[in-house]
C-alpha cells in the first residue's frame, strides 16, 4: 500500500533535463480536502500534461517549513511551491539562500517585497465571497444571513468583508450575523454556532473556517431541505451535504499552480512579482449548483461582470466595507 | 429572550456531552487510585474507531461498540504499566496520549491516504422525545438531544448508584482511598483497578465517538483537540464525584455557550472575538478560585499499589 | 552502589529505546512499509548532514527547556501542564521587546530573552498562587491558562503587532536575534541558534539550584513532604509559588528561544505547538534529572525532525514516530528492560551456581 | 487442640532473613504473645499467617489441618482475622462500610446497609465494644477505630485473631478496656495472638509467650513461670534496666510560660481552651492525658505550626504567641528562640523520608552557618555533621546518604532525637518519643532526655504511656478537654489517681 504513485521521483535525479516541481504543504497536510489538496491536484496535472517530475512534502509543524523548502532547494528543483500564507515569512529567507531556485507562494504577496526568484500568487477571495454574498442575499427568505469565520485574521476578514458587501449590494434589507470560532478545527463550536444561527432565524450561512466549517454542514443536514442552506468555501463542498449546499466559493489554486508552472517551464514567466487572480483568470468562481435558481444565477453573472470591468470595487477590510457604497 | 435561552442551553448540552462521558471515565479510574491523564488519547482512539467502523459497516451503533472495544484495548497498556508494573501513572497516561494520536492518524493515512476519514454518512442524530421536547427552552435542548446525551446522563446516574450503592462501587472507592485496607478485607486491588481503568477507556471512547459520529462526521487529528484535558479538569473541578463532574462539565459547556452567544448578539463589536473565546476558561478559573477551592483527591490517587508496603 | 545504578539506568534506557524502535518497525511492516528504509531515512535525515544536524539541535533546544520546566515542577510536587501557555506568552513578550525596543546587538537579545523568561514565570504565577493559597489543583488552572494564552496572543498580534493585511508580526530586530553567523554557517545555514547554549546552561542551573542551594533544598523538601517542610520552618506556600515561577521561567526561555532564534516572528496561531506537552514526556523519560532531560530531549529532537525525512524517503506517515515514542515511554516507565535484565541476571547466576 | 501451628517458616527479603525456621504453636482458646525487638520479624510472621506474604519455606496448620494461605480472603475463610499495626481503615467511610468491605451482603444487587448495621450493633453489644455503626472513621478516636478493626474480624466470623501492636496507639484506659475485650473474646472461645513491646501487658493477659530475636525463635514460655526482667533479657539478649536513673531535679528560671491559651481546630472548635502551663529550666514536665484532649494542638501552637486564637506563650520571657508570620516562618522563629521538637508523627513531620540521613540531620538549621554559605548548602559540612550524630546517637544506617525511608522506625526516631537534642535547645518538646519502639531503644532515648534536663534545659514531655510519664517527669500536668486540670507529683501519685484525673474527675483538695 502506501503512496506508490509517488515513487520514481527519487531516482537520484536521473534525467537532469527534466523539469522538477516540489510542493510543501502547510500544517493542514496533503489531503486536507481543501487548499493543500487542490494545490496538489494542480501539480498532478502538470505531471500528466507537461511531464513534470513532482514531489510533495508535508509540514507537521510551523517549524518544518524551512527544512522542507531547503530540502527541495538542495535537490535543485526548478520550482518549489509553498501553499499558504503561513509561508509568508520563511519564503524570503530561503529564497535569498538559494537564488538559483524558483519559489512560488500561494495566498500571500509577501507584503509587496517579493524577491527576484519568487512568484507570489494571490486570489481576490473578497470578490468570490462577494458573489457568495449575492447568492445568499437572493436566496434567504428570512432576510437573515450568517457568516462563520475560523480565526479572526486579516485573510478571513477579507472573506467576511467581501461577503457582507455582496449581501448589502444584492439585498440591503438582509442582515448578516458574523461569528468567529477562533479555531480551524473545533467542529463542535462550528456546529453550535450554526445551530444557534439557524435557530435564530438565519437561513443561509457562509463559512471560511476550515474544519470548523464542517460543523456547519453537520448541522444543516439535520434541518429541513430547501429551507436551510450552507455555502462552502475553497472547493466544491456540496458532497458534505448535497441537499443543503447552496453553492461553494471555489478557488482554483490547481489552475494557478498549473498555469504558472507551465509558464515557468516554457520560460514565459517573469518572477519577482505578485500574480493576482480573480474571475478574469477563471481562478475564482461559484460552484455550479442545481439549488441556485436561474434568476439568481443571472444576477450573480451580472455582478461578476461588474467586478471584472471595475464597476464594483469589492472591499477587503472592515474599514473598506464601512465605506462601501 | 426565550430563543437565546434555548440556544444557550442547546450549546451547553452539545458541548458538555462528550466532556461528561470522558470525565466519567476518568472518574472510575481515579476513584480506584489510578491517575488518568490519558483521557485525551482514549477519546481520540474512540473517535477514530467509531468513525472508521461506522463508515465501513454503515451502522453508527456498531461504531460505538467498536469504539468501546478500542478504548478498552488502549486502556490496557495504561493498566498494565501503572498497575502491574507500578509505573508512574502520569507517565503512562502521557504515553497513552502519544500512542493514541500517533496510531490513529497513522492508520487514517494508511487506510485513506489522507489526513482525515471520509465523511460519516450514517450518524447518531438527535432524537426527539415526543411530548417532552415541546416544553419551551428545556425541551429543545434536553429532550431533542442525541442518544449520546441521554447515555451520558444515564451513565452519571448509574455511576452514582454503582459507586455508592453496590459492592463493586464501595470496593472501588476503598481501593482508591486505602488499598491495603481493601486488600486485607479480601478485595483484590489489582483486579479492581484493572476493571476501573478499562471502564475508563470505554467511557472516554464513547465520548470520543460522540465527537466523530454525532456532533461531527469525520475523524482527523483535530477532532478531539484538547477536550480530554478539559474533561480531566472537569473531573477535578467536580471533586471526583459523579454529579459534581456532571455539574463541572455542564458549567464549562455553559460558559462556552455564553461566549458563543456573545458573538451572535453582536458583542463582537465591542469585545474582540478572541476575548470572548477566552471567557469560558477565565470563568472556570474564577469559579475555582472563588467558590470551589480545595479539591481533595482520593487518598491513594497516583500511588502504585505494592502488597505489604505502607 | 550509585555508580552501578547510574550505569544500569543508561543501559535500561537504551534497551527501552531499542524496544520502542522495534515496535515501530513492526507497525511499519504490518502496514506494508519498509521499516529499514524508513529508519535509515530517519537517522540520515536528522544527523548526517550539517544542515539537518543543526535543525535537529534547533528542534531539541525548546524541548530541553520545556523538559526542565516540567521536571523542576515535578521535583517540587507540582504538575506543570501549562508549559504550552507559558511559552506562548513568553514568545509574545520577547517578540514585543524584539520589535519595539531599540537596543545595541547582544544586549537587545539578552533583554528579550530575560523578558521572555519573566513573562513565562508570571504566567505560571497564577496556578502556583491559587494552589498555595486556595488549594486549587494546578492542573486545571494550567490547562485553562494555556487556552487563554493562545487567544490572548492572537488578539494582541492581530490588533497591535501586525501591519494591516498580514497574519503574522514583522520580524524582530536583528539585534535581538539569537542566531549567530558562525553557528549558522557551521551548520550550513540551518536555524540553530544560541538557545541551545541557554538550554544547556539551564540544565546546569537546575542541577545547581536543586542540589546545591538552600532554595533547592527547600523546594525538594516541600515537594517530598510539605508537613516536614513546615516543621522545619519553611514557608510552604511561598515555595510552591517560587517553584512555579522557576518552572515558568524555564518554559519562558523555551518560548523566547523559539521566537528570537528559530522564527523571528509569530503568526496568528490556530493550535498549540505541542512542545509543552512533549516537554512532559521529555521530563518523565529523563527521570526529572537535568542530564536525563538533555538526552531525552535529544532523542525526541532526532525522532521529530527525522520523521519528516522518513515520510519523504519511505512514505511512512510521520505520526508513526509518536507510536515509537509512546512505546519507549511505556518501556521506560514500566521498567520492562530492568525486569528483563533481572531475569537474565538470575538465569546467569543460576547457571553459575 | 492447637489452633495454629507454624512449622519451619522461613521468609527472606532482599538482604535479610526476616523469619528463620520459625516454629510457633498456639493453642485454642489461649492468648499467645509474640515478643521481640523492632525488626525481629513478628509482623512478617503474622502477615504470612494472614496470607499477605507467602513463606519461602515451612508449612502452616490451622486446627490441625495443613493449609496454604494464599491471601486475606483465604485467611478469612479459615477463620483468621488480623488487627494491623497500622490500621486498615478507609477514613472517609463509615464504620459499617469499613466492616462489611470485602464481605458485603446484598439484596437485589444493592448493599443492604440496614441489615449490616443491625448485625454490627448486635456484635458490638455482645462483646461490649460500644461502637456506633454510622460514625465516620475520620471522626472517631483511635481507640474506637481499633474496635472497628476488631469488629471487622468478628463480623467475618474469625476464630483466631491476630493483634499486631494494638496498644502502641492507645491510652491507659483504652488499654485496660482492650485487655478486657480480649479476655471476653477468649471466653467466647476465640484464640488470640498478641504482638506487643509492653511486658506488663503480656504479664497481665497472656497465657504463653514466644520470643523472637533476629528472625529466630528463642523460646516459648508460660507467663505464669516468668517475669518482666527475664522476658526483656530473652528478647534483647542482655539485661535491660527499666529504671530510669535520674537525680533530683534542680529547676531554675522559667523557660516556657503558657497563659490562657486558646487554639481552634479547622472547624473552629476550641481544642485548647484556656490552658496555663509553666516549664522551668532543669526539669521535665510531663503532660498526661487521654488522646484528643488538645495535646497535639498545644504542641503545634507552641512550636508555631498552628495558629493561636488567644492567649500568651513566652519563651525565656519573650512573647512568641503572635509573631506575625506564616506557619512555616513562625515555626522557624520559635525554633531559633531555642525550641527543639520531637514530633509525635515522625513520618509526617519529623523526616523527609526521601532525603538522605545527612539532609534530614540539618532540617532545622540547613540555612545557618556552617551548613550554608550565601545561597548554597555546604554538603561537606552537612555530611561531617551527620556522621558525627550518626556515631554519637548510634543511628544504624549503611551510610549518611541512605534515604531515611529505608531506616527502621527505631533508627528513624534516633535520628530525629539526635538532631533535636544536638542543637541544645533551651526547651525540648518530646511528643510520644518512644511510640512503637522496643525496650532497648526506649532505654537509650530516655537516657538522652534526662541528660538534656541535667544540662539545665527544660523538657516538655507528652506521652500516652503512663509508665513513661511517671518514670521521666519531675512534675506531671494532666490535660483534659484543652485545659490543665491538675498537677501531680510522680513520686507520690498512683496510676489510679492519674487515671481519674485523665478521665476529667478533678481532685477535691488543691495541690
Ligand atoms: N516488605 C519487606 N521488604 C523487605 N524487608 C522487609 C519487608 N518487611 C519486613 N522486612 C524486614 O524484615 C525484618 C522483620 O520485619 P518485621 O516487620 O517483621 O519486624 P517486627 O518484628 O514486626 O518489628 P517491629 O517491632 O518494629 O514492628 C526487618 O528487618 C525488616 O527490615
Ligand atoms: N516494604 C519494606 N521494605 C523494607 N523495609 C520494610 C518494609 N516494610 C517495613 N520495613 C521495615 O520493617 C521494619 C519493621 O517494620 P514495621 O512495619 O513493624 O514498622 P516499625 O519499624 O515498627 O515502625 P513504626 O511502628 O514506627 O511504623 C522496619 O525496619 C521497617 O523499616
Ligand atoms: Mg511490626
Ligand atoms: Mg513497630
Amino acid at each position: 500500500v502506501g503512496c506508490s504513485g509517488q515513487k520514481g521521483a527519487e531516482g537520484g535525479g536521473d534525467k537532469a533535463a527534466g523539469f522538477k516541481l516540489g510542493l510543501v504543504t502547510d500544517t493542514g497536510g496533503l489531503n486536507d480536502q481543501s487548499f493543500n489538496q487542490i494545490s496538489w491536484e494542480g501539480a498532478k496535472r502538470a505531471q500528466k500534461e507537461l511531464g513534470v517530475d513532482i514531489q510533495p512534502l508535508e509540514s507537521k509543524r510551523d517549524d518544518d517549513y524551512i527544512p522542507n523548502l531547503t530540502k527541495f532547494a538542495r535537490e535543485k528543483r526548478d520550482i518549489i511551491w509553498a501553499t499558504g500564507f503561513k509561508f509568508e515569512k520563511v519564503i524570503p529567507e530561503v529564497a535569498e539562500q538559494f537564488p538559483n531556485v524558483h519559489f512560488g507562494i500561494v495566498d500571500s504577496n509577501l507584503g509587496g517585497k517579493i524577491p527576484k526568484n519568487v512568484v507570489a500568487v494571490t486570489f481576490k477571495e473578497h470578490e468570490g465571497s462577494f458573489l457568495a454574498g449575492v447568492a445568499a442575499a437572493l436566496t434567504t427568505k428570512t432576510n437573515k444571513i450568517g457568516f462563520i469565520g475560523g480565526i479572526s485574521s486579516p485573510l478571513i476578514k477579507k472573506f467576511e468583508s467581501g461577503f457582507r458587501a455582496g449581501v448589502k449590494a444584492a439585498n440591503p434589507k438582509a442582515q448578516v450575523t458574523v461569528a468567529y470560532a477562533e479555531s480551524f478545527n473545533d467542529v463542535t463550536k462550528g456546529r453550535s454556532l450554526a445551530k444557534n444561527m439557524y435557530n435564530s432565524g438565519i437561513d443561509v450561512i457562509y463559512h471560511a473556517a476550515g474544519g470548523v466549517g464542517k460543523g456547519l454542514f453537520d448541522e444543516v443536514k439535520t434541518r429541513d431541505k430547501g429551507k436551510y442552506w450552507a455555502i462552502g468555501v475553497d472547493m466544491d463542498q456540496s458532497g458534505l451535504a448535497p441537499d443543503h449546499t447552496l453553492t461553494s466559493m471555489v478557488k482554483r489554486v490547481d489552475t494557478a499552480i498549473f498555469n504558472i508552472t507551465k509558464d515557468l517551464k516554457e520560460k514565459k514567466l517573469e518572477t519577482g512579482k505578485e500574480v493576482q487572480l480573480g474571475f478574469k483568470e477563471n481562478a475564482l468562481d461559484l460552484a455550479k449548483s442545481q439549488h441556485l435558481k436561474p434568476d439568481v444565477m443571472k444576477k450573480i453573472e451580472e455582478y461578476k461582470q461588474k467586478i471584472i470591468n471595475g464597476e464594483i470595487k469589492v472591499p477587503k477590510t472592515e474599514a473598506e466595507l464601512a465605506s462601501f457604497k | 429572550m426565550i430563543d437565546i435561552l434555548t440556544n444557550i442551553l442547546q450549546t451547553t448540552v452539545l458541548y458538555a456531552t462528550p466532556l461528561i462521558l470522558a470525565a466519567m471515565g476518568g472518574l472510575f479510574s481515579e476513584r480506584s487510585g489510578v491517575v488518568n491523564i490519558g483521557l485525551e488519547g482514549l477519546m481520540t482512539i474512540g473517535a477514530f474507531t467509531a468513525a472508521v467502523t461506522t463508515i465501513n459497516t454503515g451502522s453508527p451503533w456498531i461504531g460505538v461498540l467498536a469504539a468501546i472495544l478500542a478504548g478498552i484495548v488502549l486502556a490496557l497498556p495504561h493498566a498494565i504499566a501503572s498497575i502491574t508494573f507500578k509505573a508512574d501513572q502520569v507517565v503512562s497516561g502521557v504515553a497513552i496520549n502519544f500512542l493514541a494520536l500517533g496510531l490513529s492518524v497513522y492508520l487514517v493515512k494508511y487506510l485513506y491516504n489522507s489526513g482525515q476519514t471520509p465523511t460519516v454518512q450514517k450518524k447518531i442524530e438527535a432524537l426527539s422525545i415526543p411530548g417532552l421536547s415541546e416544553i419551551p427552552v428545556l425541551g429543545p435542548s434536553l429532550f431533542k438531544a442525541t442518544a449520546f446525551t441521554y447515555i451520558a446522563i444515564a451513565i452519571v446516574i448509574i455511576s452514582y448508584i454503582i459507586l455508592y450503592k453496590t459492592t463493586f462501587g464501595m470496593r472501588l472507592r476503598a481501593v482508591g482511598e486505602h488499598p491495603h485496607a481493601a486488600e486485607t478485607a479480601g478485595v483484590s486491588v489489582i483486579q479492581l483497578r484493572y476493571i476501573a481503568v478499562l471502564i475508563s477507556g470505554a467511557l472516554a471512547a464513547i465520548g470520543g465517538a460522540c465527537l466523530s459520529i454525532s456532533i461531527g462526521s469525520e475523524f482527523n487529528q483535530g477532532t478531539v483537540a484538547g477536550q480530554g484535558f478539559i474533561a480531566l479538569a472537569a473531573l477535578i473541578f467536580g471533586k471526583w464525584k459523579p454529579f459534581g463532574t456532571l455539574g463541572a462539565a455542564t458549567f464549562f459547556g455553559f460558559a462556552v455557550a455564553l461566549s458563543l452567544m456573545g458573538q451572535l448578539i453582536g458583542l463582537v463589536k465591542y469585545v474582540p472575538s478572541e476575548v470572548l473565546s477566552m471567557a469560558p476558561y477565565i470563568l472556570t478559573i474564577l469559579a475555582l478560585a472563588g467558590f470551589v477551592g480545595r479539591a481533595v483527591s482520593p487518598a491513594a490517587l497516583g500511588k502504585p499499589y505494592e502488597k505489604g508496603s505502607r | 552502589m550509585s555508580q552501578l545504578n547510574k550505569q544500569s539506568t543508561i543501559v535500561t534506557a537504551l534497551i527501552s529505546i531499542f524496544l520502542g524502535i522495534v515496535v515501530g518497525a513492526i507497525a511499519m511492516q504490518l502496514a506494508g512499509y519498509n521499516a529499514i528504509t524508513a529508519y535509515q531515512a530517519l537517522f540520515q535525515g536528522s544527523l548526517f548532514q550539517a544542515f539537518d544536524l543543526g535543525e535537529t539541535i534547533r528542534t531539541t533546544t525548546p524541548l530541553i527547556l520545556a523538559g526542565l520546566s516540567v521536571a523542576i515542577a515535578f521535583r517540587t510536587g507540582l504538575f506543570n501542564i501549562g508549559v504550552e501557555g507559558q511559552m506562548i506568552i513568553a514568545q509574545l513578550s520577547a517578540l514585543i521587546v524584539g520589535i519595539k525596543l531599540n537596543l545595541p546587538p547582544g544586549l537587545h537579545a539578552i533583554v528579550a530573552v530575560l523578558v521572555g523568561g519573566i513573562a513565562g514565570a508570571l504566567w505560571a504565577f497564577l496556578p502556583g498562587f491559587l494552589k498555595a493559597v486556595r488549594g486549587v489543583h494546578e492542573v486545571i488552572i494550567c490547562i485553562m491558562m494555556n487556552f487563554i494564552a493562545l487567544y490572548l496572543s492572537n488578539v494582541l498580534i492581530r490588533n497591535w503587532l501586525t501591519e494591516s493585511g498580514a497574519d503574522s508580526t514583522p520580524k524582530i530586530s536583528p539585534n535581538a536575534s539569537l542566531r549567530v553567523d558562525f553557528l549558522s554557517e557551521m551548520f550550513d545555514h540551518s536555524r540553530i541558534h544560541l538557545g541551545i547554549v541557554i538550554a544547556l546552561l539551564m540544565a546546569f542551573v537546575m542541577y545547581y539550584l536543586l542540589w546545591r542551594t538552600k532554595l533547592g533544598y527547600e523546594l525538594r523538601a516541600v515537594g517530598y513532604n510539605p508537613y516536614a517542610a513546615e516543621y522545619a520552618g519553611m514557608n510552604v506556600k511561598r515555595n510552591i509559588i517560587v517553584s512555579m515561577l522557576i518552572s515558568g521561567f524555564f518554559a519562558g526561555l523555551a518560548g523566547a528561544g523559539e521566537v528570537l532564534g528559530t522564527h523571528g516572528y509569530i503568526a496568528i496561531q490556530s493550535a498549540f505547538t505541542g512542545i509543552g506537552f512533549d516537554g512532559i514526556a521529555v521530563a518523565l523519560l529523563g527521570a526529572n534529572t537535568p542530564i536525563g532531560v538533555i538526552f531525552s530531549a535529544l532523542l525526541f529532537g532526532v525522532l521529530t525532525y527525522g520523521s519528516q525525512n522518513m515520510e519523504h524517503m519511505a512514505q511512512v506517515p510521520p505520526e508513526l514516530i509518536r507510536v515509537v515514542v509512546a512505546a519507549i515511554i511505556f518501556f521506560v516507565a514500566a521498567n520492562i528492560s530492568g525486569k528483563l535484565l533481572d531475569v537474565v541476571k538470575t538465569k546467569r547466576r543460576a547457571k553459575e551456581s | 487442640m492447637n489452633a495454629v501451628e507454624m512449622i519451619g517458616i522461613t521468609k527472606r527479603f532482599p538482604g535479610i532473613v526476616a523469619n528463620d525456621n520459625i516454629h510457633l504453636t498456639v493453642k485454642k482458646g489461649e492468648i499467645h504473645a509474640l515478643l521481640g525487638e523492632n525488626g525481629a520479624g513478628k509482623s512478617t510472621l503474622m502477615n504470612i499467617l494472614f496470607g499477605l506474604y507467602q513463606p519461602d519455606e515451612g508449612e502452616i496448620r490451622i486446627h490441625e489441618k495443613k493449609v496454604t494461605i494464599t491471601g486475606p480472603t483465604m485467611a478469612n475463610k479459615l477463620g483468621i482475622g488480623m488487627v494491623h499495626q497500622h490500621f486498615m481503615l478507609v477514613q472517609p467511610f463509615t464504620v459499617t462500610e469499613n466492616i462489611i468491605l470485602g464481605d458485603e451482603r446484598t439484596s437485589s444487587g444493592f448493599i443492604d446497609y440496614k441489615k449490616a448495621e443491625q448485625e454490627i450493633q448486635k456484635l458490638s453489644d455482645q462483646y461490649g465494644l460500644k461502637v456506633n455503626p454510622r460514625a465516620k472513621i475520620a471522626d472517631i478516636s483511635v481507640g474506637m477505630q481499633q474496635r472497628v478493626e476488631i469488629l471487622k474480624t468478628l463480623y467475618r466470623g474469625a476464630e483466631i485473631i491476630i493483634f499486631d501492636e494494638p496498644t502502641a496507639v492507645l491510652t491507659p484506659q483504652e488499654i485496660d478496656e482492650l485487655m478486657a475485650i480480649m479476655r471476653n473474646l477468649v471466653k467466647e472461645g476465640k484464640t488470640i495472638i498478641f504482638i506487643t513491646h509492653k511486658l506488663k501487658e503480656i504479664m497481665s493477659v497472656c497465657d504463653r509467650v514466644t520470643i523472637i530475636r533476629r528472625g529466630k525463635v528463642i523460646d516459648t514460655v508460660n507467663v505464669a513461670d516468668t517475669n518482666e526482667n527475664q522476658l526483656a533479657a530473652l528478647m534483647v539478649g542482655r539485661e535491660v534496666s527499666f529504671e530510669v536513673i535520674k537525680e533530683e531535679a534542680k529547676p531554675t528560671r522559667t523557660v516556657l510560660e503558657v497563659k490562657n491559651l486558646v487554639v481552634e481546630d479547622q472547624r473552629g472548635v476550641p481544642v485548647v481552651n484556656g490552658l496555663d502551663l509553666e516549664v522551668r529550666a532543669g526539669e521535665i514536665v510531663g503532660i498526661a492525658g487521654v488522646d484528643g484532649n488538645g495535646q497535639s494542638e498545644l504542641i503545634e501552637a507552641i512550636t508555631g505550626l498552628m495558629p493561636i486564637k488567644q492567649g500568651k506563650i513566652s519563651l525565656n520571657g519573650k512573647n512568641v504567641a503572635h509573631l506575625k508570620a506564616d506557619k512555616g516562618t513562625r515555626a522557624r522563629r520559635i525554633t531559633e528562640a531555642g525550641v527543639g521538637h520531637i514530633p509525635e508523627d515522625r513520618h509526617k513531620r519529623g523526616l523527609v523520608l526521601d532525603f538522605g540521613i545527612n539532609e534530614n540531620m540539618v532540617l532545622q538549621n540547613y540555612y545557618q552557618s556552617p551548613f550554608s554559605k550565601g545561597w548554597t548548602i555546604q554538603y561537606d559540612e552537612v555530611n561531617k555533621y551527620a556522621n558525627r550524630l550518626i556515631e554519637e546517637f548510634d543511628v544504624r544506617t549503611p551510610s549518611h546518604e541512605t534515604l531515611a525511608r529505608s531506616l527502621s522506625g527505631g533508627n528513624q526516631q534516633k535520628a530525629i532525637i539526635a538532631r533535636e537534642i544536638d542543637r541544645n535547645p533551651d526547651l525540648l518538646i518530646a511528643a510520644q518519643p518512644t511510640r512503637g519502639l522496643d525496650v532497648g531503644a526506649i532505654e537509650f532515648i530516655h537516657r538522652r532526655i534526662v541528660e538534656h534536663r541535667d544540662k539545665g534545659k527544660a523538657v516538655l514531655l507528652v506521652s500516652f504511656e503512663l509508665d513513661e510519664i511517671l518514670k521521666l517527669s519531675d512534675r506531671i500536668a494532666v490535660i483534659y478537654e484543652g485545659k490543665i486540670i491538675g498537677w501531680v507529683d510522680p513520686k507520690t501519685t498512683t496510676e489510679e489517681e492519674l487515671g481519674l484525673l485523665m478521665a476529667g474527675r478533678a481532685k477535691k483538695e488543691g495541690q
